[in-house]
């Protein structure tokens, strides 16, 4: 039995959790079966990954796939013919164009992602409060995330002040937050939209001295943050879930499957929690790298 | 007689399986001249980069004050006190004049350079050599005369015990020479050992105290100067009887094939106008930096220009050489280095390049291509060791030759040769002269600039003179003379009446 | 006797040998590398999947090698691929919506990427040979702005060509005639046409002369803006081509298309042997050159090696190596 | 004796003049753009905060600057600043539990981070200079080198200081003397030695020679190979410097950091008039570069454009324009 799991490669800090937590449940996996074999790949673009999966197919023979598609349309034709192969797929995250293609989808819900985070401001902030949205890479996943972010805050008379990408960059996000402050004497809010922006975002504000001043959400539930909520930071009052480890579940739901234990097909939606200094606890895990 | 202070025993050299200098003698002196003489590809060059340290020979040895020595690196020549100026210019085109008179051996004030010193230095060393430019100049932006008075100046600029110089003068117009020549003098009172040559023979017996004659990489003769006439000189290195150096002179036709009016060139040349007709060949004097080589370029469409250039009746269209060339007009530059040859390439890729379309198209015929360099390689009796090498692998007078082939080749109507024996030696010389003739003689029309007076007198019916960016004269029949040329060249002779005979 | 220059006419001739065969040992060893890893390797399934895949940043390449050749340099391939890419899409589905689902369709929206392809490399030509401005500053700027303008075509998000289209389009990327899949033989094609291009016709050789000293060059009269221009309004056009292999592949264009395809390809160029300062370029070497890339990417997927996280560093010793095996001693710059 | 010659310096002084100006005036016009876009531009925060972050790139391309006067080129510096700042972490890091929160582990810190640049630029120079191989495919090679190891010592995610480390260190970048932050400082300072020692010294002197032409410096005795091999080791000194600045800032690194430095760099570099052949660098013109390209951030970030997706555009319109104020006319290569 070969499975393969392609991934996109760690070029910012929730990529790089993916990877590790990939790294690790092949590792485990291997030991636990020991007739298992596992080819893991990770790329920077669409273009590649569609490369790397031709060379599972052709050169290792897998007889399943996990797959993170670094995009979806371009991923869809060439998963489909996988599929079609009769090689087991399995498609994490970011799903793909057509239904219908893959055995098992194991799945973070972007929309409820900028959903969860867009009506925490509405319940929580003031009337007219205002706000600055950090956005990541242009991607679908960015797109899907603001457009639920912004149905959200539909109706509201919250006020966005303005809306950038970071790129998912810790650096770019302090730069792009530095100007903001200069730009805006009033903000309430920063939806930073991903604990690497957040940090970026913390830092600026701090070395502005307007600490207290806003309040700032970052996403995916990075282990700094979760302890900064933990303790009752002001800034940092929530975050919300999009949890990298869920590779690991495809990737085991995936061998357990293949090893026919027993049959894991369907839908597997990780749905995208709010945490709070109640449930902070539960989303604290000391050996999480992220 | 003094000891000889560096010579060489009995030297071979090869590059590659070619073996070019089998077995070459003979011995500096300090405070002698001594000049080095030989065809083109004799092996001259090669045999003062082997005594400066430039190459290593292959068998022999090279004696420094007696004793057998090895350069592992010019440097170490250097710190000798062996100074060599190349037949190639060796100048940084990025960097001002007094940067590269001093690169290498910057003066400093403690860690920092120290500018106001070098400047001052390199100012003081041109002036002595009469050179006008200024040390702050970018090299890229002086003219190849200028270049090589740097060299010069960067050469005295270091103390020298031996000082080599590979001709020097090529480039130099007889004013300038009389300068260097002065400063020879100075070194040669001074006990400096001078190795030198030159294709100019007068040059050599004039300054010259001993002789070395170079044929095919051996030596065939060696002596004191006096023992040498101009002819024996000439006879040594080529190994036969030169006739006359001059063809008769070619009286051209009445039909004006090239027109000028007024053209200037923004700060170079000012309203120059003149008239070139059917298979005449027409000479353009003056000194160097009077606007020659511009007026030139701007005729054949590679400088901007105001005014009208015709052919033929038809106006060129400034600043287009195409359209030159396809008038039939075409250029032959005095920068072979840096416009006329690709040194990397092959001597097939540099002859053809004017004329590719002309040779195949789209796909280019290779067997064309060798046929016209075996065409070029014996007309113009360019000596290459192996047709494949890289033109830069040439001797200098080769390239030269290439250089002619290779603007020749479309067979134009109207020849501009900016220098075009620079280099050159005098059996090649002879053989240029008489192509130069036999053009005008099938009914093409050349201009020659020259800054060889004996060949702008020997080779032009009528010469044109230009001072400081302006035509200031012409003279024509027996008018073409030394005298009345040099007065017009230096400005001080403008009148009419100058033109009137 | 250290002397560079005595060294050199013996240097140049066993220079120019082992020059030559340097990149062509690299390649070969790299494929015994995998022939020894995995008995797959040499299947018709992989070879035809590794050429194919290489068919892009080749055709490009090709390219590439006479803007480099002529002394230029164009960073803005890869943005301008994917802008090309979004183009095409946006024209194609505009166009099945009125004409269906048809051949005109698709030969339509080839001729509509080879005209944005060319045009996009004019306007870095004209830019750098009209305007003067550094072909390096040139090319960042505009690959700056087609990146932009794919991810503003696209909205940030990705352009898909409709389904039904894509479909029928597909065969471009996949068919072939006899077992030889179509991008195989355009790469192939072009490889060819370029090499005859470089070294047997005269722009080939007025490319070589202008990257080696332009002011002889142009004493020659050689038409040294029209033939710069051309390399790059050339490249353009080829950029399309590859966007039109390219687009059946995947079927959609997005800010991540083509992403570093300029560094590939220009590594791909170095590689094969031109010159980075110009003066020389060959077309073959090149073509070595991308499948030596190419391989490495294969052959890292052939086994497990020690992390993922390290195929870069092994990449960027490989194409180390691949590179010192041709460069004999002489220091470079 | 002749006039020709008297005219000549007028009209260089005049072309030296435009291309001296030409960034400054750009630089100029994008300070009064920022102005009248916004009364921020000019606060004391934005001004502080804008050459702050310039400085990494900053002193960064002072470095470049060397390196390519010298016809050299290092792709390598941006993956090259995110290894040595994992390097710098992970030693204090590993420093702080033994030695605790104290000076000498920021200043052995600090050691680490210039002495893994220095050994880092020597690799590139060693094998440039002695391996003889392409500067452009060396370091794209160790580039790929660089951040492959990186992500492999942060394991694909991010090294960060120790908290309590992390402020104590901090000051170093948000603090300074006088109101002027220590990055600014010390920015300012690279700059100006950087300056003094590309005019004033014979090390300047001599990468302009060997950028020049290479033969003529060696035959001048100028020792190639030995500058050319500092300039590289130089860079990564600088490198290392930079990384002494960025830690500070947000303590950590990662496989995102320092992604397309180079590409900003070397275009600060060409930017400020130094030619990318070599031959002639300006380390003040390389300053006015950097700040050109920050100040273009800067004002998108403070100004609401079109869509933010098309800032990629107007950056590389900004750039082509910087570069066409200050070459005259003629046309470059
Ligand atoms: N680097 C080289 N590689 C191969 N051949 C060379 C090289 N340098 C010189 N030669 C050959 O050696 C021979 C002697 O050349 P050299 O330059 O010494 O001639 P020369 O006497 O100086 O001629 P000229 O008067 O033309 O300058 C020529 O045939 C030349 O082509
Ligand atoms: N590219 C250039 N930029 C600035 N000045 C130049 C340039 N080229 C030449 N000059 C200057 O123009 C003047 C004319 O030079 P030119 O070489 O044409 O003289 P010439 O009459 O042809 O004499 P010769 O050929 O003997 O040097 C010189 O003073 C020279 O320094
Ligand atoms: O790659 C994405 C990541 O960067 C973001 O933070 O979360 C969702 C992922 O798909
Ligand atoms: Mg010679
Ligand atoms: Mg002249």
């Amino acid at each position: 039995q070969t499975i393969g799991v392609s991934i996109p490669a760690a070029t910012h800090g929730w990529a790089g959790a993916l990877n590790y937590h990939a790294e690790r449940t092949v590792e485990r996996l291997e030991e636990t079966y020991p007739d298992m074999d596992f080819v893991l790949t990770t790329t920077s673009d669409p273009g590649t990954q569609v490369s790397d999966l031709e060379d599972m197919v052709a050169t290792r023979g897998i007889d399943a796939l996990v797959v993170l598609p670094f995009e979806s349309e371009p991923l869809t034709g060439p998963i489909q013919r996988i599929a079609e192969s009769g090689t087991w797929v399995t498609v994490v995250d970011r799903g793909l164009a057509q239904d219908g293609i893959e055995d098992l989808y194991v799945a973070g819900d972007n929309m409820s992602f900028g959903q969860t985070a867009g009506q925490y401001f509405v319940d929580n902030l003031d009337s007219g409060a205002k706000l600055v949205v950090m956005r990541g890479i242009p991607s679908t996943v960015d797109n899907e995330r603001v457009e639920g972010f912004e149905a959200a805050l539909e109706g509201s008379d919250l006020e966005v002040l303005a809306m950038d990408h970071a790129n998912w960059n810790r650096d770019n996000a302090f730069t792009l937050m530095q100007d903001y402050l200069s730009r805006f004497s009033e903000i309430d809010a920063v939806w930073a939209a991903d604990d690497d922006q957040a940090v970026g975002a913390l830092a600026a504000i701090e070395q502005a001295g307007r600490s207290g001043e806003m309040i700032v959400v970052g996403g995916a539930g990075m282990k700094e943050m979760v302890d900064r909520i933990r303790n009752g930071d002001e800034t940092v009052p929530v975050n919300v879930t999009y949890p990298p480890s869920m590779i690991s579940t495809a990737i085991e739901m995936t061998a357990v499957g293949a090893s026919g234990a027993a049959p894991m097909t369907g839908e597997f939606i990780i749905a995208s929690e709010l945490i709070t200094q109640d449930n902070a606890e539960d989303y604290y895990f000391e050996d999480s790298p992220y | 007689m003094t000891d000889p202070i560096l010579s060489l025993s009995d030297v071979h050299k090869s590059f590659g399986p070619i073996e070019v200098l089998h077995g070459v003698n003979f011995a500096l002196r300090p405070g002698e001249v001594h000049a080095l003489i030989g065809e083109n590809g004799a092996g001259k060059s090669t045999t003062m980069k082997i005594l400066a340290g430039y190459l290593s020979q292959t068998d022999g040895e090279v004696i420094f004050e007696g004793n057998p020595i090895r350069f592992d690196h010019s440097d170490e020549a250097e710190d000798l006190g062996i100074i060599m100026i190349h037949q190639e210019f060796n100048l940084a085109e990025h960097l001002a004049v007094d940067q590269n008179i001093f690169l290498g051996r910057e003066l400093k004030k403690g860690w920092r350079l120290d500018h106001g010193e070098m400047r001052r230095r390199s100012a003081e060393l041109l002036q002595r050599l009469d050179c006008r430019v200024d040390p702050a100049t970018q090299v890229n932006r002086i003219s190849v005369p200028d270049k090589q008075m740097v060299e010069i100046a960067k050469a005295l600029s270091r103390d020298a015990r031996v000082l080599i110089m590979d001709e020097p003068t090529a480039v130099l117009t007889e004013r300038e020479t009389e300068v260097l020549f002065e400063q020879i003098e100075r070194l040669r009172e001074q006990g400096v050992a001078i190795l030198y040559t030159s294709h100019k023979l007068s040059e050599v017996k004039r300054i010259a105290d001993r002789v070395t004659v170079l044929r095919d990489g051996t030596m065939v003769r060696s002596g004191m100067v006096e023992e040498f006439s101009e002819h024996d000189m000439a006879t040594a290195m080529v190994g036969r009887e030169l006739s006359d150096l001059f063809p008769p002179k070619a009286e051209g036709g009445a039909e004006t094939v090239l027109e000028v009016r007024n053209v200037s060139v923004p700060g170079m040349v000012e309203n120059a106008s003149l008239n070139l007709h059917r298979g005449e060949v027409l000479g353009i004097g003056g000194l160097v930096g009077s606007g020659r080589t511009e007026l030139a370029e701007a005729i054949a469409g590679l400088r901007p220009r105001d005014g009208e250039v015709t052919v033929k009746g038809t106006a060129l269209p400034p600043g287009d050489i195409s359209a030159a060339v396809k008038a039939g007009l075409v250029y032959l530059t005095e920068d072979r280095k840096g416009a006329g040859l690709l040194l990397e390439k092959t001597l097939r890729e540099n002859l053809t390049l004017p004329l590719l379309s002309e040779f195949g198209n789209p796909l280019i015929n290779r067997r064309k291509e060798e046929a016209a360099l075996s065409k070029a390689i014996e007309d113009f009796a360019i000596r290459a060791p192996d047709r494949g090498m890289a033109v830069g692998d040439l001797s200098g007078g080769n390239q030269q030759k290439l250089l002619l082939a290779k603007t020749l080749l479309s067979n134009p109507e109207i020849v501009i040769i900016d220098e075009p024996t620079r280099g050159i030696d005098i059996g090649t010389k002879q053989q240029i002269y008489q192509l130069i003739a036999d053009l005008a003689a099938e009914g093409r029309s050349i201009i020659v600039i020259s800054s060889e007076m004996p060949e702008l007198i020997g080779l032009a019916d009528r010469v044109v003179v230009m001072h400081s960016g302006e035509i200031t004269g012409e003279v024509s029949g027996a008018d073409v003379n030394e005298q009345r040329i040099v007065k017009l060249a230096m400005g001080m002779d403008a009148e009419p009446e100058g033109t009137a005979a | 006797m250290t002397d560079a220059t005595a060294k050199k006419p013996a240097a140049r001739r066993s220079s120019v040998n082992l020059q030559a065969i340097g990149p062509v040992v690299a390649l070969i060893v790299l494929v015994l590398i995998g022939i020894s890893l995995s008995d797959n390797f040499l299947s018709y399934a992989n070879v035809t999947n590794v050429l194919a895949r290489s068919a892009f940043i080749g055709i490009i390449a090709v390219g590439m090698t006479f803007v480099i050749t002529a002394g230029g340099l164009d960073l803005s391939v890869g943005s301008m691929a994917a802008f090309v890419a979004g183009v095409m899409i946006i024209a194609m589905n505009a166009m099945t919506e009125r004409m269906g689902v048809t051949l005109p369709v698709v030969l339509l929206g080839m001729l509509i990427a080879l005209f944005s392809g060319f045009a996009a490399g004019m306007i870095n030509g004209l830019l750098i040979t009209r305007a003067g401005i550094e072909a390096f500053i040139v090319t960042l700027g505009t690959m700056g702005i087609y990146r932009s303008l794919i991810t503003w075509l696209a909205d940030g998000g990705t352009l898909s060509i409709g389904y039904q289209m894509g479909e029928f389009y597909r065969p471009v990327y996949y068919g072939g005639i006899a077992g030889i899949s179509w991008p195989i033989i355009v790469f192939a094609l072009v490889a060819i046409i370029g090499e005859i291009a470089m070294r047997h016709t005269a722009f080939g050789r007025h490319c070589a002369a202008i990257g080696s000293n332009e002011k002889v060059a142009r004493y020659s009269s050689v038409a040294v803006l029209r033939v710069r221009l051309i390399t790059y309004a050339l490249l353009g056009l080829l950029v399309g081509l590859a966007v039109v292999m390219y687009v059946p592949r995947l079927g959609s264009a997005s800010s991540a298309t083509g992403l570093l395809w300029e560094l590939e390809a220009i590594a791909a160029v170095i590689i094969g042997g031109t010159l980075l300062k110009g003066g020389f370029g060959r077309v073959w070497g090149t073509v070595v050159g991308v499948l030596i890339l190419s391989l490495i990417g294969n052959i890292l997927n052939l086994t497990d090696f020690v992390s993922p996280y390290l195929n870069g560093a092994i990449q960027g010793v490989v194409i180390i190596l691949a590179v010192v095996l041709q460069r004999n001693t002489g220091p470079a710059r």
